[in-house]
Order: structure tokens, then C-alpha cells, then sequence
């Protein structure tokens, strides 16, 4: 099984995606590492815009991920109200 | 296939023919597992020059840096030749000698082992 | 005391880089000028391209223009990357509220479907227009010469698609998210008489060799007149009767034109300006494309806005060549 | 009438991918006249799926947020002298070598998906590349904005524009991408939008700025970043080009595999300059060039590569090579840059006692075999007042344009060397990748404009090394180049720190 990950810049906005995706995707592993945050987890990554919504208490598109993001591994899908990354084996 | 192009007939201009040197010819000089010269080194020269002045001139120029220069034993020393083994001919000029334009000349000092043993 | 001669310590070594102090001198120098200036390379390129190998990768020559200095081409709006998606950043916000504000109202209601079925057989087909535009100012962006020139071309390539786009949305507003507006309007400009001179000519001019050739084809001529014809002209008999709404739809599209209109003129001028031989060679585009574009918008503009509106178009178009230096 | 909602992707499809109509006045194949000579087929270019769906408006709107962002710190920076916060000066040589050597490839980048944005007749693609297009004209222009401010404190930055078109090493990056810019439009998409942004890029913008930061330049890791999140979208880009050509018809696979083998050899030859940067550059250290290879490219890489499997796709030829060359190349090309100091247009120095312990640690099987003992020899000569600089000029592989300067992985006390004869004439290269690329298209590769031979045959000014440097290089000869040790940088930044 191949890992996806994700990495966003450290800022304030990042860290609450962050949470969000910890509580979407219970097991996946928070890397730290100088101006960035790195999140991998095996096979599929999902980033729910209603539970983003939650932690920022306010109204996220999800193309607003691209302002953050630094890099990503896996296939990307992307609609209104997800964005999944997944290796599709 | 020398090139997948759109059309037919794509010739690209050879950069490095010998007729743009201006009656030199490019020669490279490698000395095995001596690391400290990062890689062969280009010289142009004239294909009429004889070897002893590579041996007199070209030789300490690109190498003569190195503490193991001047212990060479020459008599020992395996040459090649792009890629063949190869007795330079100390009177006889490059070209003469088969040494053409872009040739690669390798020598080998097997009983130098380099600084500290390692190759350097 | 202290700061001072720390200030005095952290003197700079220099103001510029060195081909900016070349052009403009040692001193501080913009954004726009050390975004712009001498970026492109000029030699060395190593390969000729397998698919034009009568050109370099970088190469003035695939355009009959000649220029002294190809940086001449100063943009009038100083736009590099960042200026530029700021710029349009702002007019979109404004244009989103416009949108947003149409909608919830949903002022579509208050048009009367005759001016529905002109809108969507008139205006929205525009879009494929900008869709050629796009092509036009990419192809001259990606084979132009010198970044001066070359970046104005690809963020007006990609102004187009966004022009696109928000006429796609005017269709989407008037068929309330169905689509079916812009399939009927796109029916029209493939099938209906009134678009065939218009898409004949941009199909035209996509083809052609020359970019800057096909520059003054589209922005320099069509432009100009669809500029007048629809946006001014148009524009003003929607208000007259009782689609004013519409106005704000086209709003972004109408700043835009201002605000592009300076840039297309400036490069007009300055090539113009260069030498004699461009001059003539500019004229002759012109006539050419300006004749097709005539005869190509006559029965649209009739269509649209009745006799004399297109003369209107082509006198303001005139009035522009004028002033560039053409044609005097 | 309460007008229904449009999810992201109709909408994306209705006012995007539906502008395009069949031509009935000209023949398309004039208007995109490049798409079929490289052989690939494509059957249906509506079965593109688009990897991202921005409009131009909602792209204005983000991409306005982030250069607001951007700049607020380019200001900040360069009000509060930002250069100063640094953590040792000989950083600011990899700055240098950025701007000298990467910017001018994100121009490239500009133009190349200018050119395919232009060429590609489905309009998926294209919209998708003149995005790309866009992105990478924003990338060079906010690294010159960047490094304009270390440009006023530093040498070695101000001419990088001719310098890019003219340095030897610096042939090495312009030739990588005039290479794929003068390929056609699918090589192309599979040269830099595949090979080289979905792998590739990584290794310099993610561990290379997190690096940047770690030495206290907010300024190259704010636009490192800030770049990397349109990378994001280029990368997911590469990935469904590629996934495109290969399901559209079966005779693309070993075409679209030949080209994956050329590529991601010649990308990981570029890369050793980024590997030197990494493990020599960044006088703090983050992590290793071997670590990051193994993220970025082992793991990162290998997961891609088993999800392409599916299509027919293999790990790129060779890869069993570059897996054993992660342990040399940093140390190989530092090397090379330390003993050609006098001709490279930023400083050059031997690592601290400190860093030479951390390479034995990050790299136990190769370092203090074959690396230490170079440099303890480049210490013993300085300290004697003979600091070294080699003579003469390298020997340049034909295809990579790189000093002759890898080893044979079997023994890597030896330079590797292959050549081969094309038209009565000799080529060398520096492996058996460049050598392969070079017998596939010989009449591309013999037009290499390789500095060492252009020198040699008058075009560059000289015949003395000083005035090729100062004349036809535009070096500042004595400032910009030789060691970090009593250089014009060090001396100014002793004074600003208050250091004798």
C-alpha cells in the first residue's frame, strides 16, 4: 500500500485544515518541519469542507486549499464538498 | 531515428567539427582514480604536436597540481586510448599516432594510490 | 546617533541589477522594470525546435515587425504578474457582487423573452469570439519576443477566457442553470447566418503565421469594433429598452476594454514609431483585416442595432489608428 | 424561477470546456498544426479530465490573495534589512545560484506551456496550460522580486540574465528546458509537466526552502512556498496528462515510457546541482540530499510509479543506478564547484569540522571512504597558502552538459565515461543515460552549445580565463567569484554584524 500525503505552509489557516483532517482521517501521521506541515496517511487522504467549516467557524471553499498548499502525492479529486487524494491500486 | 521532427529533413549544426578550432583539435586527459581533478580535462591542440611535448607541457599543466605528479613512473603508467590500449610514440604527432579530434587519452599509475590511499 | 550609523553601515552595494542599471541607470529601480526588462533569453539555445527549425527558440524573426529594441513595448498599466492579478482581483469582486446581486433579485425576470432570445443569440456567442482571442494572444505570448511585449499577450489571453466566462455565466443567468442558452447560443454561431462572417474570420485568423499579424487582426480591429458595436452601442439600447440590467453583466467586460484599449494602442504606436517599414506594414494589416471585419460584423451590427452602427464602430476604430500614427 | 445549483464540475465543464466548436472555414490541422507528428494518437480530447477547475475569476481571486500575502513580506523584508537575519552568510550562494540557474527555467516554463496552451487542440488541456503558463511567468518574476533585495547587499546576483545565456555551468539548467521546449508539444507535457513537476520539483521547493527557512531567509522560503501551491495544481496537471495519453490509445505507452526513461534521467542530472545545494549550501542543515531523495523521490516517486503500473507504465530506466548515485553526487559536484571557485560567479569554501561529522553521519557508507579525504587534502593546501583551484577546463558530457564528474557506481574512485561516433565524429557523455538519450536523437544533440569547446573555438572572448570571465561572462572578477574566505561578501557582512 502507497502513502498519500499532503503539505501545507504553517500558518494559522493550515493548522485548523489540519485538525480537520486529523479528525476526518484518524490515523494519519502530523510531520512538523521548518515552515511547513506535512500530512501522509495510506492509500486516501479526504479534507471535508463542512468539518474545515467547523474548526474555522466560518463559511470554506475548497479551492481555498490552494492558498496553503505546498505540495501533494496521489490522484487528486476535487467537488464542491471534498477534496480526496488516493492512490488508486 | 537521428531526430522525431515535424518534417522531414531536420539537420542539426554540428557545434564541434574540428574545422571550428582553428586548426586545433579538442584532446581530453584523464588520470585514473585521481579524484582530485574532478573530471578529464579539454585542451586544443595542434594535431601536428608531438608527444613528448604533451608529456613536457600538457601533462603538468592539467596534473601537476597533484602531490603524486611528480612520483610517476612513467615506464608503469597504462595508457588508453579511447577505450583501447595505447603506447604513445613520444616523436610521433597526434594525429600520427591516431589521436583525432575529441580522442580521450586515459593513463593509469597503479602504484599510486592517490592522497591518504583514497583514491584523491 | 546610533541608527545613523547603523543606517550608514547597510548602504547598499548596488541599486539594480545590472541590466536594469543599463537601461534606466543606478538608481532603485519598480517592480514592473526588474520583472520585465532583458528576462527573456536572446542567445544560446542549444536546440533548434524539431517542430520549426527555421527559428530559434527565442526568435524576433517570426514576425515582418522589426524593432530596435523589442522592450520598447512598455505596458502603459505597468502590469507584471502581481499588478496584474491584482488588478483583476478587484474588478472581479466587484463583478461577483454585481452577479450575486442579479441573481438573488433574479432581475432576469424583468426582461422581456424577445430580449432574452436577442441576448442569447447576440451576445452570449460572443464568448467563442473571446475563445479565438485567446488562442490569438497565447499564440503571440508564446512566440512573441521580449517579455515586455509577451507577458501584456498572455494576460490578455487570459483575460479573454475570463471575458468567456463571464458571458457563458450571463447565459447561465438568463436559462437559469440549465445550460440550454448557451447550447442554443452556440447553435447560432455555428449555424446562424448573422455569425458566419464573424467566426469565418476568426477561424482566419487563428491560422495565421504572423503573430503580430494576428494581434492587430484581433485586438487592434475586431476588438475595437465589437468594443463599440456591443458594449458601447448595445449597451446603450439594452438601457433604452428595459434590459438596463444587463449592464451590470457586462460591466467587467466594459472596464476591461477601457483598460486594455491603452495597452493595445501603446503597442500600435510604438511599432509604428520604430521605422517606416512598420508603419506601412501595420497599415496594410489593417486595411486587410479591417475590410474582412466589416464585412464580417455588417450583419450582426444590423441585426443588432440596425443601419449605421457599424459606421459608427469603424469611425471610432479610425479615430484610434489616428492617433497611434497610422494612416497620416 | 429558482435557478438550480451548478456543482463545481458543470459549471467548470460550461463555461470552460464548451467554448471550443468544429471548424468549417479553415482546416484545424493549420490552426494546431503539432499534434500528430510525435506519434501519439489521441482518439478524444473530451475525455480530458480536467485536473482542477478554476475559473479565471476565482484564479484572479486566490492568486491576488496570495501575491498580497507575498509581498507584504518581500516589503517587510527588505524595510527591516531581512538579508541580516540570515544565519551565516555563505548561504547566500545558493540564493545566488537560484537566481542564476532556476529562475530563468520557470521563464522557460512560461513559454513552453505558453507554446503547448496554444498548440493542444482540446480545450481542457489547454485552459489547463495557459493556467500553468501564467503560474510559472508569476514564479520567475517573484523570485527576481525576492532576491532583488540580497542583489543590493550581495555580490554575484546582478547579472543573472546574461549569465544564464552564457556561464558554463549554467548551460546545464537552459539546456535541460530549450530541450523540451523544442520537442513537441506531448514531450514536452511529459518532460516537464510529468517527470519533471510531479517529482522532480519537489526536491528543490519543499526540502530546499523548508532549508531556506531553517537559515533564516523568510523571504526564498515565503516565495518557495508560495510558488509550490500553484505546484500543486501542475503537478496534479502532469498526472492527468499522462494518464490521458495512456488511456487514449495503447501505441502511446512505449512512447510516452521512452520519454519518462530520457527524462527522469536528465532531471536527475539537473537535480545534482540541487543535491550540492541541500547537503553544501545550506550551512544549517534540515535534512540530507539521500533523505530527501528517499521522500521525495523513492517513496514519493515509487507509490506514482506502482499507480501507473496499471497502464504499462515501468520505473524509469536506470533507477537502479540513480538509487546508488544519492550517496555521491552532492559530495562529486561540490567538489567540482570548490576546485573551479575561481570561474563559478558565487563562493565557494571547504565545510566546517562540524558539517564534515554530519556527512559522515547522514551518508556511513560513502563519505568517509571517498569524500573526507578531499577535503582534509583542500585543508592541508590552505592552510599551507595554496588554496586550490584546478587548472584547465573539464571534459562536458554531451547530452547534460555536466563536468565528467560522476563515478562508476562499481567503483567509485573512477569517472565514468562512454562515448560514441556519430558522422565520423566522437561524442562522450557522462553515463549510460546521456548516452542513450544522445544515440535516440543524435541530430538534436550534436547542436550543444557546450562552453568548454566555445571557448576553445574563440566564441567567447579571451583566450585568457580572466577576461572570458569579466567580458563575456560579466563576472565582477575578485568579488563575485573565488573563495568565501576574504571575499567583498564576508568582509561587508563581518562589518554589518559588528565581527573583526
Amino acid at each position: 500500500m502507497s502513502k498519500v500525503y499532503i503539505a501545507l505552509q504553517d500558518n494559522e489557516q493550515s493548522r485548523y485544515i489540519v485538525e480537520a483532517i486529523e479528525e476526518t482521517n484518524p490515523d494519519s501521521t502530523i510531520i512538523h518541519m521548518p515552515a511547513m506541515i506535512r500530512v501522509e496517511r495510506e492509500h486516501k487522504l479526504v479534507i471535508d469542507r463542512e468539518v474545515v467549516e467547523e474548526k474555522m467557524g466560518r463559511e470554506w471553499d475548497v479551492q481555498e486549499l490552494h492558498v496553503n498548499l505546498i505540495t501533494l502525492g496521489g490522484n487528486v479529486d476535487e467537488d464542491d464538498d471534498r477534496f480526496v487524494l488516493e492512490w488508486k491500486l | 531515428m537521428p531526430v522525431y521532427a515535424l518534417n522531414p529533413g531536420y539537420t542539426g549544426e554540428r557545434m564541434d567539427r574540428v574545422e571550428n578550432f582553428g586548426g586545433n583539435q579538442v584532446v581530453y586527459f584523464g588520470w585514473d582514480e585521481h579524484r582530485m581533478f574532478c573530471a578529464a580535462k579539454a585542451f586544443p591542440l595542434p594535431p601536428s604536436m608531438p608527444f613528448a611535448a604533451v608529456m613536457e607541457k600538457i601533462l603538468p599543466e592539467a596534473f601537476g597540481q597533484h602531490p603524486e605528479f611528480s612520483q610517476i613512473n612513467w615506464d608503469t603508467a597504462e595508457w588508453l586510448l579511447n577505450n583501447e590500449p595505447f603506447k604513445p610514440q613520444m616523436d610521433a604527432s597526434l594525429e600520427a599516432q591516431g589521436i583525432d579530434h575529441k580522442s580521450l587519452i586515459r593513463f593509469k599509475t597503479p602504484e599510486l594510490k592517490g592522497y591518504a590511499g583514497a583514491g584523491v | 546617533m546610533t541608527i545613523e550609523i547603523k543606517t550608514a553601515m547597510l548602504e547598499p552595494v548596488r541599486n539594480t541589477f545590472a541590466h536594469i542599471e543599463r537601461r534606466f541607470g543606478d538608481k532603485p529601480a519598480t517592480r514592473y522594470q526588474e520583472a520585465t526588462y532583458d528576462v527573456a533569453s536572446e542567445v544560446n539555445f542549444h536546440y533548434r525546435p524539431i517542430w520549426q527549425p527555421e527559428f530559434e527558440l527565442n526568435d524576433s524573426g517570426r514576425t515582418a515587425i522589426v524593432m530596435e529594441d523589442w522592450y520598447a513595448f512598455k505596458d502603459p498599466r505597468q502590469f507584471y504578474y502581481g499588478s496584474y492579478v491584482q488588478a483583476r482581483a478587484k474588478q472581479q469582486e466587484v463583478s461577483e457582487s454585481n452577479y450575486k446581486f442579479f441573481e438573488k433579485r433574479d432581475l432576469a425576470r424583468l426582461i422581456s423573452d424577445e430580449i432574452k432570445q436577442k441576448l442569447i443569440r447576440l451576445l452570449v456567442p460572443l464568448r467563442h469570439v473571446e475563445q479565438a482571442a485567446n488562442l490569438n494572444n497565447v499564440y503571440g505570448s508564446s512566440l512573441g519576443y521580449g517579455t515586455a511585449i509577451t507577458q501584456a499577450l498572455l494576460y490578455n489571453g487570459m483575460d479573454r477566457l475570463g471575458n468567456a466566462q463571464y458571458l457563458s455565466r450571463i447565459g447561465l443567468i438568463l436559462d437559469g442553470n440549465t445550460g440550454d442558452s448557451l447550447v442554443v447560443a452556440k447553435h447560432h454561431w455555428v449555424e446562424d447566418s448573422v455569425w458566419q462572417g464573424v467566426r469565418a474570420y476568426c477561424e482566419a485568423n487563428i491560422c495565421v503565421e504572423d503573430w503580430f499579424e494576428s494581434f492587430v487582426a484581433q485586438d487592434v480591429v475586431l476588438d475595437a469594433l465589437v468594443y463599440e458595436l456591443v458594449y458601447i452601442q448595445f449597451d446603450a439600447w439594452l438601457q433604452e429598452n428595459g434590459a438596463q440590467d444587463i449592464g451590470m453583466l457586462t460591466e467587467f467586460i466594459q472596464n476591461w476594454n477601457k483598460d486594455t484599449n491603452r495597452w493595445v494602442d501603446s503597442v500600435l504606436k510604438i511599432a509604428a514609431a520604430d521605422c517606416s517599414e512598420n508603419k506601412a506594414l501595420l497599415e496594410q494589416w489593417v486595411s486587410t483585416w479591417r475590410g474582412k471585419a466589416v464585412e464580417a460584423l455588417a450583419p450582426l451590427a444590423t441585426e443588432m442595432l440596425g443601419e449605421g452602427a457599424l459606421d459608427h464602430a469603424v469611425a471610432a476604430l479610425d479615430k484610434r489608428l489616428q492617433k497611434a500614427g497610422l494612416f497620416k | 424561477m429558482a435557478a438550480k445549483k451548478l456543482n463545481i464540475k458543470d459549471k467548470y465543464r460550461l463555461l470552460t470546456r464548451d467554448l471550443d466548436w468544429d471548424f468549417s472555414y479553415e482546416d484545424p490541422k493549420k490552426a494546431f498544426p503539432y499534434e500528430e507528428f510525435e506519434g501519439i494518437k489521441i482518439t478524444d480530447w473530451d475525455k480530458w479530465e480536467d485536473p482542477f477547475r478554476l475559473t479565471m475569476d476565482t484564479y484572479w481571486k486566490y492568486q491576488a490573495e496570495k501575491e498580497k500575502k507575498l509581498y507584504a513580506i518581500f516589503d517587510a523584508f527588505s524595510q527591516n534589512n531581512g538579508h541580516l537575519n540570515v544565519v551565516d552568510p555563505r548561504y547566500v550562494n545558493a540564493v545566488k545560484l537560484f537566481l542564476t540557474g532556476v529562475s530563468p527555467l520557470e521563464y522557460q516554463a512560461y513559454q513552453g506551456f505558453a507554446h503547448v496552451g496554444r498548440q493542444f487542440s482540446g480545450v481542457g488541456a489547454r485552459v489547463a496550460c495557459q493556467m500553468q503558463s501564467l503560474d510559472e511567468l508569476r514564479h520567475v518574476q517573484t523570485q527576481i522580486h525576492a532576491m532583488s533585495h540580497y542583489n543590493k547587499f550581495f555580490d554575484g546576483l546582478q547579472e543573472f540574465s546574461h549569465q544564464h545565456d552564457r556561464v558554463w555551468y549554467l548551460s546545464v539548467p537552459k539546456s535541460f528546458f530549450t530541450d523540451a521546449r523544442s520537442a513537441g508539444p506531448f514531450e514536452f507535457m511529459i518532460a516537464i509537466g510529468f517527470s519533471f513537476e510531479y517529482v522532480l520539483t519537489n526536491l528543490l521547493f519543499v526540502p530546499f526552502m523548508s532549508g531556506a527557512a531553517h537559515n533564516g531567509d523568510m523571504a526564498t522560503v515565503t516565495f518557495g512556498f508560495s510558488a509550490q501551491s500553484d505546484e500543486a495544481r501542475h503537478m496534479t496537471l502532469g498526472l492527468e496528462v499522462i494518464k490521458f495519453l495512456l488511456e487514449q490509445h495503447e501505441d502511446n505507452l512505449p512512447i510516452v515510457q521512452k520519454w519518462i526513461d530520457k527524462w527522469f534521467w536528465r532531471g536527475t542530472r539537473l537535480l545534482t546541482i540541487v543535491a550540492m545545494m541541500m547537503d553544501y549550501m545550506l550551512p544549517k542543515k534540515v535534512m540530507s540530499w539521500k533523505e530527501a531523495w528517499e521522500v521525495y523521490f523513492e517513496e514519493a516517486g515509487g507509490a506514482l510509479f506502482k499507480d501507473l503500473a496499471r497502464y504499462g507504465i515501468k520505473m524509469p530506466k536506470y533507477v537502479e543506478v540513480i538509487e546508488k548515485e544519492k550517496e555521491h553526487i552532492s559530495h562529486q559536484a561540490w567538489w567540482t564547484f570548490y576546485t573551479h571557485g575561481h570561474a563559478a560567479g558565487f563562493h565557494t569554501w571547504i565545510p566546517s569540522d562540524e558539517e564534515l561529522d554530519w556527512f559522515s553521519e547522514k551518508y556511513p557508507d560513502t563519505f568517509d571512504k571517498y569524500y573526507r579525504p578531499l577535503w582534509e587534502m583542500a585543508k592541508e593546501m590552505e592552510a599551507k597558502g595554496e588554496r586550490f583551484y584546478t587548472t584547465g577546463l573539464p571534459q562536458l558530457c554531451q547530452v547534460c552538459q555536466i563536468p565528467m564528474l560522476f563515478t562508476e557506481m562499481d567503483n567509485p574512485n573512477q569517472n565514468a565515461m562512454r562515448d560514441t561516433m556519430y558522422k565520423n565524429e566522437r561524442y562522450h557523455f557522462c553515463s549510460d543515460g546521456c548516452c542513450d538519450i544522445f544515440e535516440e536523437e543524435p541530430e538534436k544533440y550534436v547542436q550543444a552549445w557546450l562552453p568548454v569547446h566555445q571557448i576553445f573555438q574563440g566564441n567567447c572572448g579571451g583566450p585568457e580565463m580572466g577576461d572570458i570571465l569579466s567580458d563575456f561572462y560579466r563576472m565582477n572578477v575578485g568579488h563575485d567569484n573565488m573563495d568565501m574566505k576574504g571575499s567583498p561578501d564576508e568582509k561587508r557582512w563581518n562589518k554589518w554584524k559588528g565581527v573583526a
